[in-house]
């Protein structure tokens, strides 16, 4: 036998009643659908964030990086090989002393450039 | 070697299709030499229920394969900068003499994949698995190809060299090349366009004659796989003109981007998927006379055939709808 | 409606610990009977039962099923009869669920899922409208008298209200067979002739009953059609009671 | 069809009522699995749009920047070499670039100094970045000194402070006059840092290209798709690095999801026992099993992905931030145009679900090949 308080049984039950006069109890697939879709939507809702929200670094300024002719984004400003990666010497991440061990963090991140200039 | 988050998620993905489908076959091996429907041993037993693995992993295996071909081909976009001259996906594939016929198997492995899945859906309909035996070597043979899918595409990935100079989807495809893409872009639009709809009139006749009288099952096979064939050269010869608005943009690539709505997802869809079900509708013919499956595949025939004949209808008309609604004339 | 011809079926074949279980059994469950199997454990009245319920296969030996529904046979091959000694797995399954109900030792409840859904568990994987099957259920909890407990999880019942669940399980997909394996082994004598009248009513209904029990209620009761008495894997008696 | 459709959704039920039986393990299996999808995805996503940023900026930059080397090292050069690139066949433009570093010894902090000249400002004016803005602690209308060659303060003028917008261009930039230029590091007049050169048709860039580096000895000309090309290797590089270690995580991830997969609790085998007894058949329950599968990887996947968008795009990844920052005392506070494509996503699909998937299949299928007798035995 199945332990059970007949009070809370008879509530229990009553609730149940009254559920039963609803017919419609929410299936846990439509639950699942229901979650997937608000999942989708704000999904959606962030695509959307992303198309009309902020501008673009770049497209706002384009004018600036004409008129100035840029050539590098200003990610890390520790040394100049990696503030401007593009225009830095050959071997550019090992540049600043013939036996120099890489120091900065963002020597990691970045990878010396190949570039033409170096092979000519 | 490229490192690309997408470069290797390709790798990982072929890797572990690869490792499943070698398990697959291992035991696919084992049911063609030891398959004995009339017993009840545990040996039996147990390779019956090896087949229900099987075919969870080869379902699995068709949709990451559908996923990867495009995939692939996005990637190739995506890493055409590295190499000089590359314009999109054409010139990135073009890079090494691996490209091409990776995409190529890629693409073939899907279909192949899907008729596999197919024929076990007709299968497992007959109560003693006629086909057993078929099916089996056949998925031996796809093991082959995934592993060779793989091999070529660590290959392609390996020796991809940024910096080398290779020709953009502007030349490749462009009618001054020689090669099947420079003919079938210098191939006149309106002459290719005839072809296309000579072809489809064709191809239609042949899928209505098999679904009313059941009959000339090989003959639409075969048209499917014209079709398949046909349709993928209309869209480099002229279906793509009207996609890019462009009289000289033949790529059969760019279509996939974003600023082309994604179309090239649906488009390819649609003949991946007609040409599957197309082709296994007429491969059933074979199995016909086969036991319980005689009251089975006339049925699945038709079904199949429809759904092929559907699917590029589809596609034909989504062709003509952009022809007529966009402003551009050749 | 059920015939075994010969029938043998042995475990863990080709390593030490082989044996059998059944041993060339013949055997004929008529349409409309209730047959109880009875005999010690070990006898191999299970495995029988598992057998003439399409779980599992003999090792050899031909089992035939006469009028049952189908899918997968042409319309019409209904009155035909059917050999499934070598039939996979799939169509056994098929056959099973759609003619036999099952009843077990153990009640065999699924824990922490309501009884409504214990009793529509059988229906899920045949593709039948939600709406229809609990229908079916609701009206079957009706007849057994727990409609109350209907959205009671299953382990907050008592035996005799667990009993009840299964069997409204084993009905809900409108069986023509009923299988039980030893159902009353949990019950109290008032309970076991309860189900005893329960079964009464299911021949009344016209199924065909198949009871594997060591249970003198059960197989002393005076409605069988027949009593088989097995012993070592052989029927030894296929008398009357 | 309806029959399909109608067995889908029965089973799906049946599988959500099992995750949510065993709540506490598929919970942190479903924690576990969404933190993995964030992760990834947000690395993704912070070195796809900053690829896209760097390409979107570089569409501007000039077609090729002519180097003067001196001893294998950059050097200034000549503006007289102007004339002679500006008479080869193709070249548009050629225009001198006077830029340089200036390292603040009171701040700690790099600047980039350049000459602005279309600065529309006297000398002793200049235009600052954000950056140097929020450095220095001044804003438009203050005055800053910057030591000069001769070790005399400059003083200058903030005339404007670049918009938040350049932030991730221009944020060290300090702008003035090219007087100011000259007296700050005593350049010389006739010389540049490098030449922009712009030309007409960009299929001519290499071979223009390749003329001047013949026509000037030792220059090194850098063109814009070798810089393009550049940036995308150092984010895909590196962004494909970072996948590679992440992949461990993932692998410790599948790991974990095949233990939870295989090793079923005795009630779970019961349960399959159960089901198989009652007429569910091998394939019903590899249907459950899909399910299960599906709802916890969708579920992961969908979460995962809000999460990383949120991380990267709303709170400028805070967790990779650090790594990017390295020791710069002057770091750009930029937010990232925000971007979601079906690339990105099927890419993380493969690096996520693909694994997940792979490593559930047969542990599943251990599960729904039960003997349906299993229960009449137990």
């Amino acid at each position: 036998m199945a332990p059970f308080d007949t009070t809370g049984q008879r509530i229990y039950t009553r609730i149940i009643q009254s559920r039963d006069d609803r017919e419609d109890i929410i299936r846990n697939s439509t639950a699942f659908f229901a979650f997937t879709t608000t999942s989708i939507v704000i999904l959606l809702l962030l695509a959307v964030h992303a198309l009309s929200g902020q501008r673009s670094f770049a497209t706002a300024d384009r004018a600036l990086a004409g008129r100035l002719k840029l050539t590098d984004l200003c990610l890390f400003t520790e040394a100049r090989y990696t503030r401007h990666p593009a225009m830095a010497d050959n071997h550019a991440a090992f540049q600043e002393h013939p036996a120099a061990f890489d120091h900065f963090p963002s020597g990691s991140i970045l990878m010396p450039p190949k570039m033409s200039g170096s092979s000519r | 070697m490229i490192q690309h988050p997408a470069v290797m998620s390709l790798l990982l993905s072929s890797f572990m299709i690869t490792a499943m489908s070698l398990y697959a076959s291992y035991y696919g091996l084992k049911i063609i030499l030891k398959w004995d429907m009339g017993s009840g041993s545990e040996l039996q037993l147990g390779l019956e229920r090896r087949t229900y693995l099987i075919s969870t992993i080869l379902g699995y295996t068709l949709f990451f394969q559908i996923l990867s071909f495009f995939l692939l081909i996005y990637t190739a976009d995506s890493i055409h900068n590295l190499f000089t001259g590359a314009m999109c996906a054409a010139g990135s594939l073009g890079a090494n003499v691996y490209g091409y016929p990776l995409l190529t198997l890629k693409l073939s492995n899907a279909v192949f994949c899907g008729v596999w899945l197919t024929f076990n859906h007709i299968d497992n309909k007959g109560y003693d698995y006629p086909l057993i035996k078929w099916k089996y070597r056949l998925l031996l043979l796809l093991a082959v190809l995934l592993t060779a899918e793989t091999v070529l595409q660590f290959s392609y990935f390996a020796n991809l060299k940024a910096d080398l100079i290779t020709s953009c989807c502007g030349s490749l495809f462009s009618p001054e090349k020689r090669g099947i893409a420079g003919e079938l872009a210098g191939l006149p639009a309106q002459t290719a366009m005839i072809l296309y709809a000579a072809f489809f009139g064709a191809y239609l006749v042949c899928g209505l004659l098999a679904v009313i009288k059941g009959r000339g099952w090989y003959l639409f096979a075969t048209g499917t796989a014209g079709q398949f064939l046909i349709s993928i050269a209309a869209l480099i010869s002229f279906i793509s003109l009207y996609f890019y608005e462009l009289p000289t943009h033949h790529c059969p690539f760019c279509i996939l981007q974003k600023e082309y709505g994604y179309i090239g997802y649906l488009l390819y869809g649609l003949l991946i998927g007609g040409v599957i079900s197309g082709v296994a509708a007429g491969a059933a013919e074979k199995f016909k006379s086969i036991g319980t499956l005689a009251g089975i595949i006339p049925q699945f025939q038709r079904r199949a055939a429809g759904t092929s004949v559907i699917l590029n209808s589809l596609f034909a008309m989504i062709v003509l709808i952009r022809i007529f609604t966009t402003t551009f004339r050749l | 409606m059920i015939e075994m011809l010969e029938v043998s079926k042995s475990f863990n074949t080709g390593k030490p610990n082989e044996f059998l279980a059944l041993d060339k059994v013949n055997l004929v469950i008529r349409r409309g009977e209730l047959t109880i199997l009875k005999g010690p454990s070990g006898s191999g009245k299970t495995t029988l039962l598992s057998l003439v319920g399409c779980m599992n296969r003999p090792s050899s030996g031909r089992i035939k099923l006469h009028g049952v529904r189908t899918s997968f046979m042409a319309q019409g091959s209904e009155a035909e009869s059917l050999d499934i000694s070598s039939l996979p797995e799939r169509f056994l399954t098929e056959i099973r669920r759609r003619n036999f109900g099952f009843i077990f030792q153990q009640f065999n409840l699924v824990r922490g899922i309501s009884v409504i859904e214990n009793i529509t568990l059988p229906a899920f994987p045949t593709g039948e409208n939600y709406a229809d099957f609990r229908r079916r259920a609701a009206g079957l909890l009706e007849q057994f008298g727990i409609s109350r407990h209907a959205d009671s999880k299953v382990e907050w019942l008592s035996g005799g209200e667990m009993q009840r669940v299964a069997i409204a399980r084993a009905l809900i997909n409108d069986p023509e067979l009923i299988i039980a394996d030893e159902p009353t082994a949990h019950l109290d004598s008032r309970l076991s002739r309860e189900f005893m009248d329960l079964v009464a009513g299911f021949r009344k209904e016209g199924r065909t009953v198949v009871i594997a029990s060591h249970d003198p209620i059960v197989f002393t009761d005076p409605l069988a059609d027949r009593v088989i008495e097995m012993r070592d894997g052989q029927i030894v008696d296929q008398g009357q009671p | 069809m309806s029959h399909f459709i109608n067995r889908q959704r029965n089973v799906l039920d049946f599988a959500i009522s099992s995750l949510l039986r065993r709540r506490l393990k598929n919970i942190s299996l479903l924690l576990l699995y969404t933190l993995i999808v964030a992760l990834v995805a947000s690395l993704i996503f912070f070195v796809q749009s900053l690829k896209r940023e760097a390409a979107l900026l570089l569409k501007d930059a000039p077609d090729i920047v002519v180097q003067q080397l001196m001893a294998g090292r950059h050097d200034l050069i000549k503006t007289s070499n102007m004339e002679r690139i500006a008479a080869i066949r193709g070249v548009t433009e050629v225009a001198p670039r006077q830029w340089g570093y200036y390292f603040d010894p009171v701040f700690g902090a790099n600047y980039t100094v350049m000459v602005d000249t279309a600065l529309g400002y006297d000398s002793g004016n200049a235009i600052i970045g954000q950056g140097v803005a929020r450095n220095q602690r001044i804003a438009a209308g203050d005055i800053f000194t910057l030591r000069n060659a001769q070790n005399t303060p400059l003083l200058l003028n903030v005339k404007e402070v670049l918009p938040y917008e350049s932030e991730l261009l221009a944020s060290d930039m300090i702008l003035m006059a090219p007087r100011d230029f000259t007296l700050l590091f005593g350049f010389p007049e006739d010389a540049a840092t490098d030449l922009a050169v712009t030309v007409a048709n960009p299929r001519e860039t290499i071979t223009i290209a390749g003329k001047i580096a013949e026509m000037i000895p030792n220059s090194r000309p850098i063109l814009k798709s070798e810089i393009l090309r550049t940036y995308d290797s150092i984010f895909d590089w590196r962004g494909g690095l970072m996948v590679t270690i992440l992949l461990i995580s993932i692998l410790s991830f599948v790991i974990f999801a095949w233990d939870k997969a295989a090793g079923l609790s005795a009630e779970e085998k019961r349960e399959t026992g159960i089901l198989k007894s009652i007429g569910w058949e091998t394939s019903d329950i590899l249907l459950l099993k899909f399910w299960e599968g599906s709802a916890v990887s969708l579920s992961a996947f969908l979460l995962g992905v809000a999460a990383a968008y949120i991380h990267v795009f709303f709170f400028s990844a805070p967790l990779f931030a650090p790594v990017l920052k390295g020791w710069s005392v002057l770091y750009p506070a930029f937010r990232l145009k925000p971007h979601i494509d079906l690339y990105q996503l099927s890419t993380l699909f493969f690096l996520t679900v693909m694994p997940y998937t792979a490593a559930t299949i047969l542990p599943s299928w251990l599960t729904a090949t039960t003997d349906a007798d299993s229960a009449m035995r137990s």
